[in-house]
């Protein structure tokens, strides 16, 4: 039996802040409110990666909240999409070359559904979510990967090390190099 | 706003002479990158219910030198300290570096003037 | 048999939680024994950008982005202290209406932390009513400034714009609608059983620890320390508008709702009296020059204490920001009031704090 | 016939989970999901794909179900009131095993809570069953249902009863044992997919069975069944959406301060002939 069609009236959504100035988050928490009212299409806000089916990822990616993002998104089983909300989720926005921010979460999962916006209105943030049932849809159960593995931390001589711990995988990735955009060197070439 | 100039040596001592935690409200410890390989760190506290009345306790610190903690004095002062280890990359007695950085993020980013 | 402790984290995902901080209670029997934090998933790097990469007049509209709830304290914070190296005079009709919507940004955000602390302790129906309402004093932001959360309006010099008469009708029902509900929370937060049950001497802070660990903003009132920028400064005139201070007793998660509840309250008939004698006269006024020198703002966002320093040398760019947001401040308050109680509580504890980690990490 | 009844209970569940969703909603000033909701959510769980933590963990959720279900097949085809909560128990102990079977922290303190409440509802279930039991001299449910009404003699037991339907339900003020806030949903935190489907139409099961005990009071009279039904119903969400969650000694001290002290009064009032 075809149950897909059903996917796209019971969204379970999972949020995640990876660094964003928390505005979009308490415009999701808005659009739950009694005035915009996700749940009537079925949204519910699980909390649980194990039982969601949209993952709402807010913020531009901190160096710390990397290998939680990947990790979250592995936890979710398939079909799922992933929706960037804010500017700065997409591509960065005001904190893009910031020295501890990776520029948009697209370097490490692939986004489905980006919605612009400082900070993302809850009509936008509908609008998202809607346009991310109908990919919802037609997604099929294969396994999704994130872009970059996460990997265990590594200790040594007492001193952790957590370099490793957004690997690049396959094909199509970024050289070591670009894997640090922010570090001091290239940020000086740009500048000259 | 009133700057007071100490040292390295006698902040302890001249804090403890200085702060009463009833009067004093301890708001955070500043650095300011002076020049390569020195810092001011600033001890500021407001006094409760007054206008305006801002003490700074300041002393130039060389990267090679270590601050000694105020945390036995002043409890709260254990979080900025940790900040300052991180941002400046000079060392504080008792303060771990970590609170913001990882291991491949930039080190020490506010420690080098660009004026 | 022996005594078991597990350790329970919370964070840096959670349902409870909007933002990523990560806690580690040590509970023996969901009895917190043991804290520690993790405060720095945030950390963007702010600071640094503010003296690198953008110029000092662009730098209100980035220091907003450190928070998206108190946007305008941040933005105004830094430009009172680049105002004062600039030497610069804002007209009284510019001062009038930042307050304004200073004290709106107020109502709005301790609306949510009241209804976020309903929610983590089980009570969703609660945040249901108080996030509705809430959507009222967003609609007026809305009016003034043109967005609802990110509305950079604070500028150096001024305020980029002016309110109509419309806008100031449209303020003053909003007001008073808003003033009729929290009334009526009053009384839920009072009389409500098992509020009581899940608020009353939970997650204390006492007077001595308020003291000790420097704690600010409404988590010290509510302990009964009377600190209040809004009363130790004086580049906004508070004194003119009706300003009162209200400290609690008792300092536990329902001292801390009441405390929040009255300051609502007090922003309500401040708004009103900023509004019947807003003065007449220009929004913005030029500023010349480079910022030299050093300057330090302080300032009572909707969370406590905001304090900016900083120091230019006659450039574009300044050469220091330092920015000393409220909840940074608290985190070893935090530590202290979690130790003892149940695990349990800790998501509404945690919640009164209103706690905000992108001020934090910055 | 009951065979009927018993394969559309959990449908009937879903359809009572999914009014009750809207009656909430509602009461919050919102339009709430569809009627349908809790079924697409069913459809939407069986196309997941499945991850599996330990096969005793999906083993001991899928037992819970049948458990459940057996329960309440039990009380449809009217046999034993004491047998068929003693079922329920089983069903309950499933449960916490399969919390304590994953090593979750969150899994083990939902396991350990859902225990705590067991201590505190088990009891009033069965002073519910003696309390048929003296006044009826039986405990066949088949007999009690031709029976006379007996809300009016054991309406003390009945109000023990209203304090078991929100721990049941996981209703506040007495959800602490799920607490989405504190412990993301306790026992079924590790459940997905397919899998959550289990937990997820046992939740359903769980609304029938506590309704079906409601509808034991009613005897006879199928009248009075359904408006103690509806009643229960709307009280059980009004309170749900007026008060917070109370700490699980607190609820272990209210449900069994008040409830034993209400169904010891009415056992000693119905031995007594009072």
């Amino acid at each position: 039996m075809d149950f897909s069609r059903y996917r796209k009236r019971s969204p379970w959504i999972l949020h995640y802040n990876a660094g964003s100035c928390n505005g979009c988050d308490i415009e999701i928490l808005a659009a739950l409110s009694p005035r915009y009212d996700l749940e009537r299409f079925g949204v519910l806000n699980s909390g649980n990666p194990k039982q969601s089916d949209i993952f709402l990822v807010t913020g531009p990616v901190t160096y710390r909240s990397r290998e939680r993002l990947v990790e979250l998104y592995n936890q979710m089983p398939e079909p799922k999409v992933v929706i960037a909300l804010g500017s700065c989720t997409c591509t960065g926005g005001v904190f893009r070359g910031m020295y501890n921010v990776e520029d948009g979460i697209d370097r490490y999962i692939p986004v489905d559904v980006y919605i612009p916006g400082c900070a993302a209105s809850p009509e936008l943030i509908i609008d998202g979510v809607v346009q991310a049932l109908d990919i919802l849809e037609k997604k099929t159960k294969e396994r999704e990967n994130a872009k970059r593995l996460y990997s265990e931390p590594t200790t040594e001589n007492g001193i952790t090390d957590r370099s490793n711990s957004a690997q690049k995988i396959g094909t199509g990735g970024f050289s070591p190099e670009e894997m640090k955009p922010n570090s001091p060197e290239r940020r000086e070439n740009e500048e000259d | 706003m009133k700057k007071i100039e100490t040292t390295l040596e006698s902040v302890v001592s001249d804090l403890t002479a200085f702060y009463d935690y009833k009067v004093w409200e301890f708001l955070t410890l500043n650095g300011v990158a002076i020049d390569e390989g020195t810092t001011e760190i600033q001890w500021i506290f407001s006094r409760y219910g007054a206008i305006d009345d801002v003490v700074i306790y300041y002393a130039p610190v060389k990267n090679s030198e270590t601050v000694p903690s105020v945390v036995d004095l002043i409890p709260s002062a254990i979080i900025s300290q940790r900040e300052i280890v991180d941002m400046f990359g000079i060392t504080v007695e008792n303060s771990e570096k970590g609170l913001y950085l990882d291991e491949d993020s930039l080190s020490a980013p506010l420690a080098t003037c660009r004026i | 048999m022996g005594r078991k402790i597990i350790d329970i984290p919370l964070g840096s995902q959670h349902i409870s939680l909007l933002e990523p901080i990560k806690f580690r209670f040590a509970c023996e029997n969901e009895k917190i024994v043991d804290v520690s934090s993790d405060v720095g998933f945030v950390h963007r790097g702010i600071e640094k950008a503010c003296t690198t990469k953008f110029a000092y007049d662009a730098v209100p509209y980035v220091v907003a982005r450190i928070c998206g709830l108190c946007a305008i304290t941040h933005s105004l914070a830094y430009t009172t202290a680049a105002e004062s190296l600039l030497e610069g005079v804002v007209t009284r009709r510019a001062k009038y209406l930042r307050m304004l919507l200073v004290e709106l940004d107020r109502i709005h955000s301790h609306m949510l932390c009241l209804s976020h602390t309903a929610e983590n302790a089980g009570f969703e129906a609660m945040f249901m009513r108080i996030m509705g309402d809430r959507e009222s004093v967003m609609d007026i932001q809305e009016r003034i400034t043109g967005n609802r959360v990110q509305f950079d309006y604070v500028s150096i010099g001024g305020v980029n714009r002016d309110i109509t008469t419309d806008i100031e009708k449209e303020i003053r029902k909003t007001l008073a609608f808003i003033r009729e509900k929290t009334h009526g929370y009053l009384e839920e937060f009072t009389t409500n059983w098992s509020l009581s049950l899940k608020f009353k001497g939970v997650g204390v802070l006492t007077l001595d620890e308020a003291y000790r660990y420097n704690a600010i903003g409404p988590l010290a009132r509510a302990a009964g320390l009377a600190t209040d920028v809004r009363s130790e400064t004086d580049y906004l005139p508070y004194n003119e508008i009706g300003y009162e201070m209200r400290v609690g007793e008792g300092g536990d998660i329902y001292s801390r709702n009441i405390v929040r509840l009255f300051e609502i309250l007090n922003s309500i008939t401040m708004c009103e009296n900023i509004l019947g004698g807003l003065p007449e006269g220009e929004i913005q006024t030029k500023m010349k020059g480079k910022p030299t020198g050093e300057a330090l703002v302080r300032l009572e966002a909707p969370r406590g204490e905001l304090m900016y320093y900083i120091r230019g040398e006659g450039k574009a760019m300044l050469s220091r920001v330092r920015i000393k947001t409220p909840t940074f401040a608290s985190i070893p308050a935090f530590i202290e009031v979690f130790k003892g109680s149940e695990y349990a509580d800790a998501p509404a504890i945690l919640a009164s704090f209103d706690p905000c980690m992108s001020c934090t990490a910055k | 016939m009951n065979t009927v009844w018993i394969i559309l209970a959990p449908l009937i569940g879903g359809l009572l989970y999914g009014v009750e969703r809207i009656v909430r909603a509602r009461m919050q000033g919102r339009k709430g999901p569809p009627l349908l909701q809790p079924f697409y959510d069913m459809f939407k769980l069986l196309d997941k794909r499945p991850l599996l933590v330990n096969p005793a963990h999906v083993l001991l959720g899928i037992m819970h179900f049948i458990t459940l279900w057996i329960a309440v097949g039990l009380i449809i085809t009217g046999t034993n009131l004491l047998f068929v909560i003693f079922v329920h128990l089983l069903a309950s102990i499933f449960l916490v095993a399969s919390g304590f079977s994953v090593r979750s922290v969150y899994s083990h303190i939902g396991a350990n809570r859902e225990l705590l409440t067991m201590v505190a509802y088990e009891p009033l279930l069965i002073l519910i069953a003696a309390g048929f039991y003296l006044k009826n001299g039986y405990f066949s449910i088949e007999l009690i249902h031709e029976g006379e009404p007996l809300l009016g003699s054991l309406w003390m037991l009945f109000g023990a009863l209203l304090l078991v339907i929100p721990i049941k339900l996981k209703k506040s003020p007495f959800d602490a044992a799920e607490a989405h806030q504190e412990i993301v949903g306790g026992v079924e935190v590790e459940y997905s997919g397919v899998y959550f489907e289990f937990l997820y139409m046992a939740k359903w099961l769980e609304y029938i069975f506590v309704y079906l005990l409601v509808i034991l009071f009613a005897g006879n009279s199928v009248m009075m069944a359904i408006v103690l039904v509806s009643s229960v119903f709307l009280l059980v969400n009004l309170v749900d959406n007026a008060t917070a969650r109370v700490r699980i000694p607190h609820l272990i001290a209210i449900t069994l301060g008040i409830g034993l002290t209400l169904s010891i009064l009415n056992l000693i009032g119905v031995g007594y002939g009072l």
